[in-house]
């Protein structure tokens, strides 16, 4: 697929140029640093400060969540490479309030090790940094905290954002987060590879027939390749993976998010949103709110992920709460 | 003869010029060994580091050789990001270190210059040999030229030995699964492929072998 | 490109099961109409109605602004085609609240044919309905009147549902739709084709060097076709057309939205909406408000369109009005 | 010679299951030619609406000639939409009219009934020959039949003559520039090609004359 970009080595600069000014009602670069999107009401005065970030070309992850009653700033990486440690640092000096800010982001190696250098240097300065890692991608991995995150990230920092927007503290905001972690189950699967800027190619090349299961909004391979096939039974080899991993039983009640990898148009999304709803609905799974559209993306990757996050009176309340940024507004 | 052996900062600056150039050429193949196992960005990643080096280097080769190190590691840690950042960031921040603040060293400082660099590596990304990544051709190569230097060989064919022990430690890769890094979920399929790091651990090697005296 | 579908006859069904699923917040399907999708709370006392529609594969466009301050129902065709009659008719049997019903729709002869035949209907029934054709890609045409209508739909359907929500009568609110309309222009590139559901395939083929300029929004070929080019230059040629064709002058305040028509991802959108906000900057034109993302799509086509909207204090006034719907919620 | 020559219900519902079946067939031909200058949907559009006339053409053949057409005109305006949805709804819808209740029609009564339909497309549409849609191939047959018919040529050979002329019709579209429909938006770039709202006239057409006795 074609990319609409100029010099490949600009994209991201760019881009957050084009991005504060779309969007200048809301959100602002840092002065000092170029690769932090700051909402403008941060800090916000007796808040727990929210601070998510990764590598580009997710959006509308990371950026597009920064605003009121959610992040308060997000840390910009290169594509699909995690931020560098200053701005993780800069993010922290920019929206700290006195109550200290929480680090969230997919559980990667390259952030956290990029993350926990900007953590040290903010707690050099007296500021508790905490760090919750989101680990919703099933297939990723046996073990909960080797598995990365994907769509999840969104009902992740919606939760810890909204109880941070309430006045809880951070050991509050941060426990918010984990509980919303450890309710929250995705899976996906690309049809196709995205576009690399730096080459005008596909990062991996995929056969007409070819689906990928389990693959990472990164363009890292999954976990095994098939052959493409109806959208109903894509839907339920999902969730028949997602179901039984937390479990989710009957009587339970979730939040659904069917998300875009990029290229897949919300046409495919809604019939794949039709046939989840169906299996929940014998599974006797009640689903409170559903969000269907491209949420985290790989850039021009096709392909779509399922997400269920598992809600008690806490989370639904939080995931209700009011917003609004420049890609996500609740009333 | 190791104390005779010396290494000024020219030759640093120079291995670092052409580092940045190689880097430049070899941009597509790194990243093509990182779209087998990662995310098909270690060879980009590598090239906008080296670009922010190679723009600020006429001004930095006026420092001495441990803040040279320091302002290049600075820089890719700064640029780069995702795992190669910061662990490249912290080789060349470390090695500066032993040279303490000269504008030239010996090989026996040259050599705890490396020590203290792939160490630093190792303490940042916590992998050990055989995890696949590019400790697997550090560590070794690291072994090989303290062996080869408490046996006297002569630095630069100590250095060759290095090398060597690099790339062999690179090729090791291929064989195994991945405990470390993007493709430690990739499982079995990560089988049949080197690691991008460890690729460019070994082109950083090379330039610091060719240009010796 | 791949599509997650089943059966391509079912597509639309499928999609619209789905999508009142996921939204029933906002919207149900009509009980004895399965084509046609209205607002939970239509019809409002004392408003004029306000339905949109059209062929299928736009989406968010048409059902997605369904909701308060929006549209109360949108009529679904087939793929790229035009509803039927009949639905166009019970549109407006289910959303009229006795002040009269407006039509708003792209100007494409099928839905012409459709429509009116749908509003003939409705006034044999005693029922009002009037009729505003969008008509703001500059390329198709250089009569006003037959230009046909793309992302500008967004800017008019916005603008004449909240002159409804105001309580306006059908004709103000028609003349509302028709100034929004008379101040809109757009244009668009494609960079690929989309794949049609009912056979898999792009509807044609592009080299990987090739662009198509002034692309429509259903696949029809563009007035021309070029060399790809890099983002700026792209958006300097949409400008050179856009800008003197109303014209937009110095000292003139508009609305700017950059549409994605599928595939193209916010990152390339941003690069682009960064150079259009140069120019308009160059030229003393000022942003009031920029929309930059799918709006308006054609499935999984790569491509986008820039879109300029002059503004007076109504129309200011119209586009800021709130709303809340599946995929536009204004605050 | 025309009142004898009977065609009766069963010739109509064999036309029209042939035209179904014909329809499914071609319709990746037509949708080609739509994805030329259209919006590669025309055969798609056919396909879905002649598969409702065929879920219910066992049903509505109890009725006299009337209401079947006019059942069939409705499903096809209810069920194909875009332009080809009213256009060859209203030419079925019309076409049973003339036939006024009866369960059979002779010659001139048939001819009637394609002269009511086709002049119900071109009351639809608004569009004269020469502007690149179906109205090219529908109006010169409907002429040349009417000729043949004044002239007294026999019944199956008249409408041979008129298939004719509605393939030349159809051919004739290839170098216009289209002035109605999705395609004139292309201007000089229609050039080339066949409209495809003619091609599908020929087919419907063909359908008729190869079930006539
Ligand atoms: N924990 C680690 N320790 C040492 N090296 C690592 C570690 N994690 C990853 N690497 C190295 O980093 C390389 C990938 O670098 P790069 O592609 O730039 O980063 P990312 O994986 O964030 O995209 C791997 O090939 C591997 O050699
Ligand atoms: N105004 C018109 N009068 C007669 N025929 C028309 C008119 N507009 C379009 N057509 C015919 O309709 C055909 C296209 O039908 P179809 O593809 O089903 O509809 P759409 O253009 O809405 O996608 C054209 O090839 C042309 O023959
Ligand atoms: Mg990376
Ligand atoms: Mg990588
Ligand atoms: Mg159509
Ligand atoms: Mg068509």
């Amino acid at each position: 697929m074609k990319r609409l970009i100029n010099d490949p080595y600009d994209v991201v600069e760019e881009m957050l140029e084009g991005y504060v000014k779309a969007h200048e009602q809301y959100v602002k670069l840092l002065e000092h640093d170029g690769r932090v999107v700051v909402s403008k009401k941060a800090p916000v005065e007796n808040k727990v400060g929210i601070i998510i970030g990764g590598g580009s070309g997710h959006e509308p992850l990371f950026l597009g969540y920064v605003g009121e009653g959610f992040a308060d700033a997000a840390v910009i990486g290169n594509i699909n490479t995690s931020p560098s440690p200053e701005p993780c640092y800069n993010a922290v000096k920019a929206v700290d309030a006195g109550k200290g800010c929480l680090y969230m982001y997919g559980n990667y190696a390259g952030d956290v090790l990029n993350f926990d250098m900007g953590a040290e240097m903010a707690s050099m300065d007296g500021i508790r940094v905490e760090t919750v890692l989101v680990t919703d991608d099933v297939v990723s991995s046996k073990e909960i905290k080797d598995r990365r995150g994907v769509a999840g990230d969104f009902y992740v920092f919606k939760i810890a954002a909204a109880k941070a927007a309430l006045g809880a503290d951070l050991d509050e905001v941060k426990a918010a987060a984990e509980k919303a972690n450890a309710n929250t189950r995705s899976m996906g699967v690309a049809l196709s590879s995205a576009t690399l800027p730096s080459t005008g190619k596909p990062i991996f090349e995929m056969g007409e027939e070819d689906m990928e299961i389990g693959m990472g909004i990164h363009g890292e391979p999954g976990v095994r390749r098939g052959k493409i096939e109806p959208a109903d039974k894509v839907i339920d080899q999902i969730m028949e993976h997602i179901l039984p991993d937390l479990p989710y039983e009957s009587g339970d009640e979730v939040s659904v998010l069917v998300n875009s990898l990029g290229a897949t148009p919300l046409l495919d999304l809604h019939i794949c949103y039709r046939r989840v709803a169906q299996i929940l609905k014998e599974k006797g799974i009640k689903v409170h709110k559903a969000f269907v559209g491209p949420f985290a993306t790989s850039m021009d990757m096709a392909g779509m992920s399922v997400t269920l996050l598992k809600l008690d009176d806490e989370l639904k309340e939080l995931l209700d709460y009011p917003c609004d940024t420049p890609y996500f507004v609740q009333k | 003869m190791y104390e005779n052996y010396v290494l000024d900062k020219a030759y640093f600056v120079k291995v670092i010029a052409d580092l940045a150039a190689i880097v430049e050429e070899q941009r597509d193949y790194l990243t093509g060994l990182d779209s087998a196992i990662g995310d098909g960005d270690h060879g980009l990643n590598l090239s906008i580091g080296f670009r922010e080096v190679t723009k600020n280097l006429g001004e930095w080769q006026k420092e001495n050789l441990t803040i040279l190190m320091k302002k290049i590691g600075m820089a890719l840690l700064g640029k780069v990001g995702g795992s190669a950042g910061p662990l490249y960031g912290s080789l060349f921040m470390k090695m500066g270190e032993p040279a303490a603040g000269k504008d030239a060293v010996d090989f026996n400082e040259f050599y705890n210059m490396l020590k203290v660099g792939i160490e630093a590596v190792e303490m940042r990304g916590k992998a050990v040999v055989g995890e696949k990544t590019m400790v697997d051709a550090l560590r070794p190569a690291l072994d090989t030229l303290a062996g080869a230097i408490e046996e006297g060989v002569e630095p630069k064919t100590a250095f060759e030995k290095m090398l060597d022990s690099a790339k062999s430690g690179r090729d090791s890769t291929i064989p195994l699964i991945a405990k470390k890094g993007r493709a430690m979920r990739l499982g079995e399929r990560a089988i049949g492929h080197v690691d991008p790091g460890a690729a460019s651990s070994c082109i950083i090697l090379e330039m610091f072998y060719k240009n010796m005296p």
